[in-house]
């Protein structure tokens, strides 16, 4: 695993080499896998770059200590995916004060002291799942909600959002459990609703794992014909497959940014000005719309 | 009956059951549909918990399960799915990569001497990482990336859907008969066989047992063995269960293997135990997760419930010190 | 200097009284009203046979079990001691039979254990170790007081557990067994004291299960039976028949059976033999031992504590893997054992002097235990057969005359004398050619003793040769045909039965003297 | 001095810290930053360790110290972030929180004589869950919710600067200082004082030392306590560096603590070891890490190599069975 070592700006001497160091809070969770690879991909497309990855393993104080690497062996951009707003802001302050660019990746910062903030917006992600089911449901129904993790944003700004987005309809959350993303959880959970509730019309579930995992619950009880199954982040070897495949009837693209990412570290490298805040859309996949890549949405 | 270990245990799984009948959740506890589900539920951890139980009553402590079932559950979804092999070569294959790792650090606790709790922590990081390299750190599912970056789909291979079914008109997992399997094999290895009372003597007293020509080494070894391939098993089922491989699985199952264990009355200071304790462990803390879970607890009560109750329960055996 | 002058007149004040002493376990009652009182200046014999109660008795006396019926006085005062400390604090000092030393702890922290002589809770070693080694001089050890118990051998590690009791200056002192791992310089050291202790008044109960001990320094004995008060007398007034009867319950026939060599061929010959206990030094503990035993012959190994004679056996038993010297021959075949595994598939079986570190699984059943190095002929193919290892275990338990409800039950729960029974049934469970025994009467009642001296006996008459050590003099001398005497790992001296007396095994022991050894006449 | 475990230890160490020299990542690791770092992060698994070393020296475990961590460093962001009390008020309360819940586990295993591993897992998942419930299962930071569901900031406590500060010029971090404060804390307690001896001698034979009138109880008890202790202390400093409360703060921090003390080459077996050792074991690991982090090594190589070399590092200093 020693194979790339750290940013040695040494490689191709005839033109300017570019390091970037990419702080990444957690490679558990394959979205942030995603992220690193089109991070990698897109960089792949200019020579000039080169990207350093680093895994905080969803410790803050090392996510905290990387920053400080990155510092002190002076890159020319720094990316993070920051696991915690309020430590990592100092941190990163000292990065812009040190004169090293840093794109904010996902989740923001306190403050403003940053270059730049790339992120879609949970809340408006979780909204739109709402409306959809809403929609889907006509207005009435038992919905089981499995919920993120509960002390991470993202499961309380998805769960917060979802409940503006079915707000006056008469849908009824009749269930609703902590899965922590977890897969296994998930299907437990869901099995208990199961067994607790004769009819069930929806499974709104805050991450693909967790739909994918009450899905298949329902289908050991029989029942996945009798409700939908939503989820969210879309990734194409998940929640998108899962699509194509029928488990799932929708799901919400997280984008995670990366090639974005690394546009703008290219703007910023070639001097240009670029905006502080970068709010990136979702994507809805649903069995229509699937085949062609999805739609967007506002 | 209280007298005997087995009789507390039992008294510990009846207190989760009376909660569960007076917490029934309108019903809910009374469908037969909850109780398979719970013995699903269990099955993978109480499969871990039978090669726990050999190694603990051996004296030592194996850390290592969890990592070892996500590694298996991985390589059985390379194997199934993308190779797609038959199940009659992935189950075995998946075997033999369980008990390396499981001779592994057998070997380096029995054979050098290693403690057995640093031995198989070493272990649990390294086939943590394993099972990292191996799925490229995604999991390894039905959806398969083409060279142009697209993706197609396989379909689910068959012993998959074959290990997640169910029988008796839907009324018991699979799963749950391959639990019952593996207590059953376990049961035999420690009751009518040789090793399993050299296992016993050895963690009764180690130094005896030696000098009483006890191949001790070699007994212990395998004791770790036999619990790196239980965890093979148990990584296949949460493969099948889950149709992928998740290199992420099996985290901090070790704790609840080793809880089970203990909560059934195996002593960890080894020589004292038995898999019939470890079952009525497995029950107990199954089903207190699916009281928990049927009532809908939110998450900080049910850490606060599970903890006072694992107490409640393990107080309802304590043996006095003489 | 001798005995007579140093009896007390029986006025002397009484220090505790212990009266109507009753304790169960669970069911069992193991104690029924029983009674002892000790007076000032005197030493109070308390005998009995395996699992009569004695040890029992002095723990409640100790504050170790609490719940018991019945009044303890001491100094005329009614006291229940609640905790060891209690005890302690009342004047109590005890040395328990199993020794309650800390082997990862140093001679100092040991002695000192639970009283440390500290400022503002910090402890003073320095004081500790000037203290420590005051108290061990006195029982002539010159130790590090700072090495760790463990690296000392048994031997010393009781007379350290000795110097933890004197040291407290209590006064009665309670000596559960004191000698059972000491050889005779050490235990006239521990007599000497005892006189010295006399002299200051002190009261001290002395348990024993040695006939010549209590001869020499009983002034008064207790005996108990199954845990009843069988009667107090001055020892003039307790012929050593009587009290034998009071003991067992009836009349036994001499302490030592005759015992009939039946020398047969040469089972075992040991060639400049020498062991390096790799476990804690590089120098050999023992080295060029030559020696050779006959079937059916029994062989005494004398000598001090320290001498190596455990580590002679462990090493003819592959305890030390292949840490050897030398040649070793069985029934004229070279061998050479790795593991004690080998040496039992070839019939060699070693008794180790300490049943309940390297002896049993006490978790076990007496079955499992007894079936343990058997278990391979006795489960064929892997798969046990529980009814034949009950059998065999039946077999050869039964002639040892095992005093237990049930064969199931865990050997954790007998006495002494019934779990060295329960070592030797593992051992004959093997059909053993060579029988190396480690002190095999350690804590054996007198009666058990005799059955195991002539079980030593049958077994010889089958042709078994038997390696025995033995610190209890009189049981070397009358058990062996031939004595070899090591002075620290090395041959000193070898006896025939006719040379062999206490004066000559001890001179050898202590290395002063060289006997000739006898001519190899016998082949 | 390979004869004594310190000296084994340090061989240990030494491995890791030639490891780190000859891949240094270009000069990285010889930034005297980088060592300030390692220290810095080290420091709070560190003082988890001093509690670790004394309950494992009286042959228990714990492992609820990373549940005390969390709960803990919520309860202390909740007064000095929203409560602005002194850290004079906020401290003292913090160690009385750790300390009671060290406190149970320690009256469970000591006085009721439950399996301290058993006891303390209860601990961990109860502690875990009292942390979630104080903090309503958000981050307790210093952005504060009004009525109406927008937020106001409030300031960074002083003490939570003062804790995450550096001295001699930036090259200290404070919490590295409060670690070595912790380690001479433990240091005195166990190598001078009364209650240490009384430690090591439980660890050594329980029931020898219960003869020999050690208040064995008590002593093991305060063992827990003194374990909670450090845990809040621990979880004062992840708090203010964090400036927050995090309920999910310090989970598997347990295991991680345990490593450093077996790797420092105290027994799990209780009776012999020392915090000297422990010292060494907390920067083997920590320094362990760093490397790999400095180098970039991706995180699947990274769990391998560390599994790898604790094995290693454990080889150089076990001790053969006597
Ligand atoms: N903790 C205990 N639990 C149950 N039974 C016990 C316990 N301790 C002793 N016994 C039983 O009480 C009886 C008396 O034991 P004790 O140790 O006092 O005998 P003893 O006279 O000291 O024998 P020995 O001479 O072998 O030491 C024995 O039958 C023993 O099995
Ligand atoms: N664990 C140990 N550490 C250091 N030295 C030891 C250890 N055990 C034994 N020795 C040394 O080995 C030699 C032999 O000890 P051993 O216990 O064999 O004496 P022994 O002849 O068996 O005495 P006893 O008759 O009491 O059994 C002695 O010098 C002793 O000091
Ligand atoms: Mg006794
Ligand atoms: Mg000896």
């Amino acid at each position: 695993g020693k194979s790339n070592e750290a940013a040695a700006p040494n490689s191709a001497p005839n033109q300017k080499q570019f390091v970037i160091g990419m702080s990444q809070c957690n490679l558990g969770e394959p979205w942030r896998v995603q992220m690193d690879a089109d991070i990698a991909t897109a960089a792949a497309r200019h020579p000039e770059l080169k990207v350093v990855f680093k895994d905080a393993q969803n410790d803050t104080l090392q996510q905290r200590a990387q920053v400080e690497e990155f510092v002190s062996a002076k890159v020319d951009v720094l990316i993070i995916s920051p696991k915690e707003a309020q430590p990592l802001t100092e941190p990163v302050a000292h990065a812009t004060t040190a004169g090293i660019p840093v794109i904010v990746l996902d989740r923001r910062l306190l403050g403003t002291n940053y270059t730049c903030f790339i992120g879609a917006d949970n809340k408006k992600i979780g909204k739109a799942a709402g409306e959809w089911i809403v929609k889907a449901l006509g207005g009435k129904g038992n919905v089981v909600e499995l919920m993120g993790l509960q002390t991470s944003t993202p499961g309380q700004d998805r769960h917060s959002g979802f409940l503006e987005g079915i707000a006056g309809s008469d849908l009824q959350v009749v269930f609703r459990a902590d899965m922590q993303w977890l897969e296994p959880n998930a299907r437990q959970e869901m099995e208990s609703a199961l067994a607790r509730f004769d009819r069930i019309d929806c499974v709104f579930a805050h991450n693909d794992d967790g739909a994918h995992g009450a899905y298949l619950a329902a289908k050991a009880a029989g029942r996945e014909q009798q409700m939908k199954f939503v989820g969210i982040d879309a990734l194409p070897q998940e929640g998108v497959a899962y699509v194509r495949q029928g488990i799932l009837d929708a799901t919400f693209q997280y984008p995670t940014g990366g090639a974005e990412a690394i546009d703008t570290a290219l703007k910023i490298l070639h001097g240009e000005t670029v905006p502080k805040d970068i709010v990136l859309g979702t994507r809805l996949f649903d069995k229509d719309n699937v085949a062609q890549g999805g739609v967007a949405l506002p | 009956m209280l007298a005997s270990p087995a009789g507390r245990a039992f008294l510990a799984l009846l207190l989760v059951l009376i909660i569960g009948v007076i917490f029934n959740a309108d019903g809910a506890f009374f469908k037969i549909g909850t109780h398979r589900d719970t013995l699903r539920q269990a099955s993978v951890y109480g499969i871990l918990a039978c090669g726990m139980t050999l190694v603990i009553l051996s004296g030592g402590i194996d850390l290592s399960v969890g990592s070892m079932l996500a590694l298996v559950a991985v390589c059985c979804a390379q194997m199934a799915i993308h190779w797609n092999w038959s199940g009659w070569c992935v189950v075995p294959a998946c075997l033999i990569i369980g008990g390396c790792c499981g001779g592994v650090s057998g070997f380096v606790t029995a054979r050098l001497g290693v403690q057995p709790f640093i031995a198989t922590l070493a272990m649990m990081v390294l086939a943590r990482g394993l099972a990292k390299y191996a799925s490229g750190g995604m999991k390894v599912s039905t959806a398969l990336m083409n060279p142009d970056g697209s993706f197609r789909y396989v379909e689910v291979p068959r012993f998959f859907r074959l290990v997640d079914h169910r029988i008796l008109g839907g009324n018991l997992s699979v799963v749950t008969l391959i639990f019952a399997a593996c207590i059953a094999v376990a049961w035999v290895l420690m009751s009518k066989h040789r090793w399993g009372r050299y296992l016993y003597a050895i963690g009764g007293n180690e130094e005896a047992s030696r000098l009483s020509g006890v191949p001790v080494v070699a007994a212990k070894t395998l004791a770790y063995v036999a619990s790196g391939m239980f965890a093979a098993v148990a990584g296949i089922c949460q493969a099948a269960q889950e149709q992928q491989g998740d290199p992420e699985a099996g985290m901090g199952y070790e704790l609840m293997a080793i809880a089970m264990v203990v909560i059934g009355g195996t002593s960890l200071m080894g020589g004292r135990g038995g898999i019939g304790l470890t079952l009525l462990g497995v029950l107990t803390i199954g089903y207190l997760d699916k009281i928990l879970s049927i009532n809908a607890v939110p998450e900080a009560g049910r850490l606060v419930l599970t903890g006072i109750i694992i107490v409640v329960a393990v107080l309802t055996q304590r043996r006095k010190r003489t | 200097m001798n005995d007579p002058e140093s009896r007390t007149e029986s006025r002397a004040a009484t220090l505790v009284r212990m009266n109507g002493i009753t304790k169960r376990f669970g069911k069992v009652t193991v104690l029924k009203d029983a009674q002892l009182e000790v007076r000032s200046g005197e030493v109070h014999v308390l005998v009995g046979e395996n699992g009569a109660g004695k040890s029992t008795l002095i723990k409640i006396l100790a504050g170790i079990h609490t719940e018991f019926e019945g009044r303890i006085e001491i100094g005329g005062r009614e006291v229940r001691p609640q905790t060891p400390w209690e005890a302690k604090a009342l004047g109590i000092a005890v040395i328990h039979q199993e020794l309650s030393l800390i082997g990862s702890m140093s001679v100092a922290d040991n002695i000192f254990l639970g009283r440390a002589p500290t400022r503002a809770g910090l402890v003073l070693d320095a004081e500790q170790w000037r203290q420590t080694g005051h108290w061990v001089r006195q029982l002539g050890l010159d130790i590090d007081a700072r090495r760790l118990v463990e690296q000392f051998p048994i031997a010393v590690q009781q007379l350290i557990e000795i110097a933890k009791a004197l040291s407290q200056n209590a006064k009665v002192i309670v000596m559960d067994e004191p000698t059972s791992a000491l050889n005779a310089p050490e235990v006239e050291k521990l007599f000497s004291l005892i006189r010295i202790l006399k002299q200051k008044g002190c009261g001290i109960v002395y348990i024993t299960h040695k006939m010549e001990e209590i001869e020499r320094i009983a002034d008064r004995i207790t005996v108990l039976r199954d845990g009843q008060w069988i009667g107090t007398a001055p020892a003039a007034e307790l012929p050593a028949a009587k009290l034998i009867q009071w003991m067992v319950g009836r009349e036994m026939g001499e302490q030592f059976p005759r015992h009939t060599p039946h020398p047969g061929a040469e089972r075992l010959r040991l060639e400049n033999f020498g062991v390096f206990p790799t476990s804690f030094s590089r120098k050999p503990a023992v080295q060029d031992v030559s020696l050779t035993v006959r079937a059916g012959e029994i062989l005494g190994i004398g000598g001090l504590q320290g001498s190596g004679a455990s580590e002679l056996f462990l090493g003819i038993f592959g305890g030390y893997g292949s840490a050897t010297r030398g040649r070793m021959q069985l029934d004229g075949t070279e061998r050479r054992f790795a593991s004690p595994r080998q040496a039992i598939e070839s019939g060699v079986a070693l008794l180790t002097n300490d049943r309940k570190a390297t002896g049993l699984v006490l978790s076990l059943s007496i079955v499992a235990n007894a079936t343990l190095a058997a278990l391979r002929e006795l489960s064929p193919g892997g798969w046990r057969q529980p009814a034949r290892e009950y059998a065999a275990a039946q077999q050869t338990v039964s002639p040892m005359q095992l005093r237990a409800a049930s064969l199931d039950l865990e050997v954790n729960a007998l006495s002494g004398g019934n779990q060295q029974k329960v070592v030797l049934a593992k051992w004959l469970q093997i059909r053993p050619k060579v029988l190396l025994l480690d002190e095999p009467t350690r804590g054996v009642d007198i009666g058990a003793k005799r059955e195991i001296y002539q079980l030593m006996n049958q077994w010889t008459a089958q042709g078994i040769a038997i390696l025995l050590i033995t610190s209890e003099l009189p049981e070397l001398l009358t058990l062996s045909d031939r004595i070899v005497v090591l002075h620290r790992g090395r041959v000193a001296a070898e006896l025939s039965r006719e040379q062999a007396t206490p004066e000559t095994v001890l001179m050898a022991a202590m290395g002063s003297k060289r006997v000739e050894p006898v001519a190899e006449s016998q082949n």
